[in-house]
């Protein structure tokens, strides 16, 4: 969570420097959230399909920083080789598939992977999880792949994180219902509520939800609410973010709170979160140097091969 | 040699264009079991076209109804495929695929570019027109999928290459779109299916001539020779190519013909904007410019959604007689 | 609704005579509830986008038979004039749009039909409405449509019904929630549920809903249970349908159902209800007789114009 | 004559691409009360590229943020457009218009033809590729849309046409398909805006010349410029035109174009399958045959997904450089 905090600052700096092209999308707020959902899953068993706000459950998933730093520098080394840039990165046969822009449509990868691992015996006792947003759920693609899920029966854990904006649209002009978690009856899987900037909460109902798909209890649906603490790209200062909303209780920085928490709860003293912040801050600044130095596409050398296959032609 | 065919087809005395289609599925089923099956009405019922009959029965947990999702349905295809097995989709019609069209050509066909891994899913389109289906039950989407870097569109116009293409492209490792004419599916029958078969990439030769090469694909290469032995008749030698696949789209072949023929006239069944005659015109152009002796035509359908009423359906794709007409202006050159 | 049931009985003799090319779609079993919508509606003023399996409520609505026997007959002077076919057909000017076959994508039409009416200023007082089968929820068309006029608050009302079967599938392979009525508190609008083959409680249920998005309470989602009477199309047996369920509560007959209540509710006698089947079939056999007998599209004269607007070419 | 500017765009000094299309759907709210804009973010955020900045306040009640669900913004366009509203809709990026292809390609495009009632609605699709945008904020989708019926595919170049032809666009009984180059967006200015202008349907002589006739269109025609200037220094003479809309399509100018200089290359940035330069080609050669005194050549994107890095993407992309070497090519036939 603090790392993912920090690496992203760093993001948000570079970008404002011009070091990085395209766009930075942060998940400010919403590391509590994002951060505990990828420490409740298995790296090398589980499958964490991470959307555009999670840094932090990449990092606590088990995504080196250096994936991301390269991601975004744009370098060869990384996973994606420059080809594809920032939050679309993943290893798909490390279990982090790598997320297509359009929105809700990894709830059917997931859900697809997950088949397969039935398929190949290893259930129960494996987990898919995604993300996505408010504005997320209002697209035919999400309501297609939890059905699905649903109907297959499958372990995947669905969070959405409702951030009260989809871009700069609100979610008076997203959807009706009162309340997102009120879906989770409609595709008839259980729907669990928590306070998205309430670190330990988060932990619990996301922690026993995954367990729960673990267990065989077929799809999750926990839906956080909570406050996007940053614009929706660095490009963007939010400014249509009302500031009754920021004062509001989903307005509390999730960060503030888990080390409040932390402390409070006898987890790690003051001291260890700071020296814990320093380690992070080295470590970032290390992932950013060294995606810095690296080489970039070099145009001339590139494969431009979409396909695996080779055709070959008769002599 | 001949093709070790499940029983039932054994003792047949034809085999079906859509026959072969299931037996490619069962052969494929049978030898590998990462395959399986997805699609609506394809375990109990067998399939809209019954080109999964009885395979969900013979193979228990592997051939899969589907829900009315096609988004969710390649979505499925692509993580089971990054998972090693090789799905094949079946949708009930190629129209349909409109609503899985986000998924096959920014999942599943930019995967193995974004990521490195290849997603060998294979998706089945029941295509073309036949009479009364109607706008949303007849079209011909292969141009639109060979557009898009990453897939590779099979369209057969025969039994063999129907389950040999199926078989060869359930083995690569990309996503295929596996375009099956339905106007062939009962119509088109052979005694049986041998082993030999082309490669996919190639080209093929259905019929030699030297006055003019007509180029086509799937059901249009029927009608192709349908017209070139009426052109026989009257002293004519039409060679008729059939594509076979048109991503990847076999230039050699065509160009070689072209080169012994001088004339082309490319035949499509889709809407004539663009699309499959529209690139073998235009690359003979280029490439072969020297080898033309007159321009380059096409026939493709009407610029209309495909009608309902037989008799315009008719009209609106091209037939025996307009191809004809068509290589007797190319021949008038 | 006896109507409907005599019309699909003829149409489905032409079918099986090959005087009807293409397939032929009943709706058996589901009069009772197309037709409770139906005559809800007030022809030239509301809007009715009929489904697959809505004869009743078409012919309740006040679409001429002719213009079915016309398009299933593939007749010129029919609304179709042989372009398409069977139930794609309709009269988009006169509230009834004219259904693609993509299942779900007719919400988001009736929504924006209703839309435009209320920028014109014809809200509230107006119904748009629409059918779709059990099949049909499960596309993202019907999920970002529904959803899109709960957000907008429109008055659209959404008949679901629900007859245990999309083609050949049931129900338990396209949906895992107990009843799709639960759906509705996930879209923030007011479900309810109704047994299919009880026409005094469709009318009632279905009446109801309809006056209530007349009078600005908002989209409405109905869910009527039944069974569907005949294959999917006539060239299906429905073979796949067990016994069981033919033998249980919804597979009664609502024709007979409504028969009786009729007689038992004293609207009708059972004189009259003969009086009226004669009457109808001969309507019947009228609009069958004049589509036989009116030209067929001529490809040579027919126009192949995709587009309305005409590209003059400068000299 | 110059346009009835809003007076925030009459004090600038210049008017860019993205000002030309915010005033015309400025002008089309004052001036038609049947138009109205769906999109997501461009209400008060005043869209991603800020193409509807003000409007929301502007026209109270004309302006509506979208959900997203371009499958259903496409069908609210259609039931609107049915009751003889004009609307126009706002993809975010031209490639989310994948979600909504079901709905414009089979609902929009065939609805005149099955019902006889037209639809007439603008789909805004920002398009094409800007540095570091990636695979999936980059498409040029104009040749999938151009292949249905039924459709108007519009896509200008410079800023009096990003005015006049979405104007004219949304005065069409048709559903249009405007592709708005993002690359152009801020980078292209005019001093003003002249009423006169091209009707749709008309190509554009941009550069006369006598050696090559090159056909390109939106952000392409502004790199086939700069390849004619180059090749200008060394004495060629390179006619370039605008397409303006690739469907219809302009060939009549194509011709006339190559019958003066007898050379072809069509230069798009989409996909190198099919397409426009495929379309171009194929006629010219059908066509105009005779005209052709070299093979005629196209010049596309590469057969990949659009890459992010910005190395990657130049190198994709047809660029001035690959552009004059593809015309020296042509010349030294
Ligand atoms: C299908 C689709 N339409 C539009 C977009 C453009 N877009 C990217 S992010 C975004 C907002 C997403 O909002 P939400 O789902 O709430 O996630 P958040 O950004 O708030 O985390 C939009 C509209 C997209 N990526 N995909
Ligand atoms: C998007 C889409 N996929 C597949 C089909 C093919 N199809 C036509 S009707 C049907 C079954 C529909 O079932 P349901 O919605 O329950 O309606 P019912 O036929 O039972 O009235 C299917 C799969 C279609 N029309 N549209
Ligand atoms: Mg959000
Ligand atoms: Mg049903």
């Amino acid at each position: 969570m603090l790392r993912a905090r920090q690496l992203e600052n760093k993001l948000s700096s570079l970008y404002k420097a011009g070091k990085i092209v395209g766009g930075v999308y942060l998940g400010r707020g919403q590391e509590a959230v994002s951060a505990s959902l990828g420490a409740a899953l298995v790296q090398g068993k589980d499958i964490f399909a991470a959307l555009i706000r999670d840094q932090a459950g990449r990092t606590a998933f088990g995504e080196p920083l250096i994936d991301c730093t390269r991601t975004y520098l744009g370098s060869v080394l990384g996973p994606m080789k420059g080809r594809d840039g920032n939050i679309h990165r993943g290893r798909p046969l490390d279990g982090m598939p790598a997320m297509i822009s359009h929105l809700g449509a990894q709830v059917s990868v997931v859900a697809g992977m997950l088949f397969a691992r039935r398929m190949k015996g290893e259930l129960p006792g494996v987990v898919g999880a995604t993300c996505v947003g408010d504005g997320a759920t209002s697209t035919g693609a999400f309501h297609e792949g939890v059905n699905l899920a649903a109907m297959e029966k499958l372990p995947l854990v669905i969070v959405v994180a409702n951030n009260q904006f989809a871009y700069s649209t609100s979610t008076d002009r997203q959807f009706a219902c009162h309340d997102l978690v009120d879906r989770a009856r409609g595709y008839g899987i259980p729907g669990y509520s928590v306070d998205g900037t309430d670190f330990l909460a988060c932990t619990t109902v996301i922690g026993e939800a995954v367990q729960r798909a673990r267990n065989g209890g077929g799809p999750q649906m926990i839906v956080a609410k909570l406050l996007r603490l940053s614009g929706h790209g660095e490009h963007d200062d939010g400014s249509y973010v009302p500031d009754t909303m920021k004062a509001g209780p989903y307005g509390r920085d999730c960060i503030e709170v888990a080390m409040r928490q932390m402390t409070e709860g006898r987890y790690a003293t003051v001291d260890e979160l700071a020296a814990w912040q320093d380690e992070t801050a080295d470590e970032v600044q290390r992932a950013v140097a060294q995606a810095q130095q690296e080489p970039i596409p070099d145009p001339y050398t590139a494969e431009w091969n979409a396909l695996s296959t080779q055709f070959f032609k008769p002599e | 040699m001949e093709c070790p065919f499940h029983p039932i087809l054994q003792t047949r005395v034809s085999v079906t264009y859509i026959d072969a289609i299931r037996e490619a599925q069962a052969k494929l089923l049978r030898e590998d079991e990462r395959v399986f099956l997805y699609g609506q009405d394809i375990a109990t019922f067998g399939g809209a076209f019954k080109a999964t009959k009885g395979l969900a029965e013979e193979f228990p947990g592997r051939v899969h109804d589907a829900p009315i999702s096609e988004d969710a349905m390649i979505g499925l295809a692509v993580g089971a495929a990054i998972e090693g097995m090789r799905p094949i989709i079946e949708m009930q019609f190629a129209d349909f695929s409109s609503i899985a069209f986000n998924q096959i050509v920014n999942q599943a066909a930019t995967h193995f570019y974004r990521t490195g891994v290849p997603v060998p899913l294979t998706v089945r389109l029941p295509s073309g027109g036949t009479p009364g289906s109607g706008p949303f039950h007849s079209q011909s989407m292969e141009s639109i999928y060979a557009h898009y870097p990453g897939l590779i569109v099979l369209t057969p116009a025969t039994v063999s290459d129907a389950y040999h293409m199926l078989i060869d492209g359930v083995a690569m490792q990309d996503p295929v779109i596996y375009c099956e004419h339905k106007f062939l599916y009962r119509w088109l029958k052979a005694k049986s299916i041998s082993d030999d078969h082309l490669p996919i990439g190639q080209a093929r030769i259905v019929r030699p001539g030297k006055h003019a090469t007509v180029v086509a694909y799937s059901a249009m290469v029927h009608e192709a020779v349908r017209a070139a032995e009426r052109l026989h008749e009257d002293g004519w030698e039409i060679e008729v190519v059939d594509l076979r696949s048109v991503k990847p789209l076999d230039m050699d072949t065509v160009l070689a013909s072209v080169a012994r023929t001088g004339r082309l006239l490319a035949v499509g069944e889709a809407f004539p904007w663009g699309g499959v005659t529209a690139e073998v015109v235009a690359r003979t152009a280029s490439e072969g410019f020297h080898l033309l002796d007159a321009p380059p035509m096409r026939l493709n359908a009407r610029d209309t959604p495909v009608p309902y009423h037989p008799k315009l359906w008719a009209a609106h794709r091209p037939t025996p007689e307009s191809i004809c007409e068509a290589i007797r202006q190319l021949l008038s050159f």
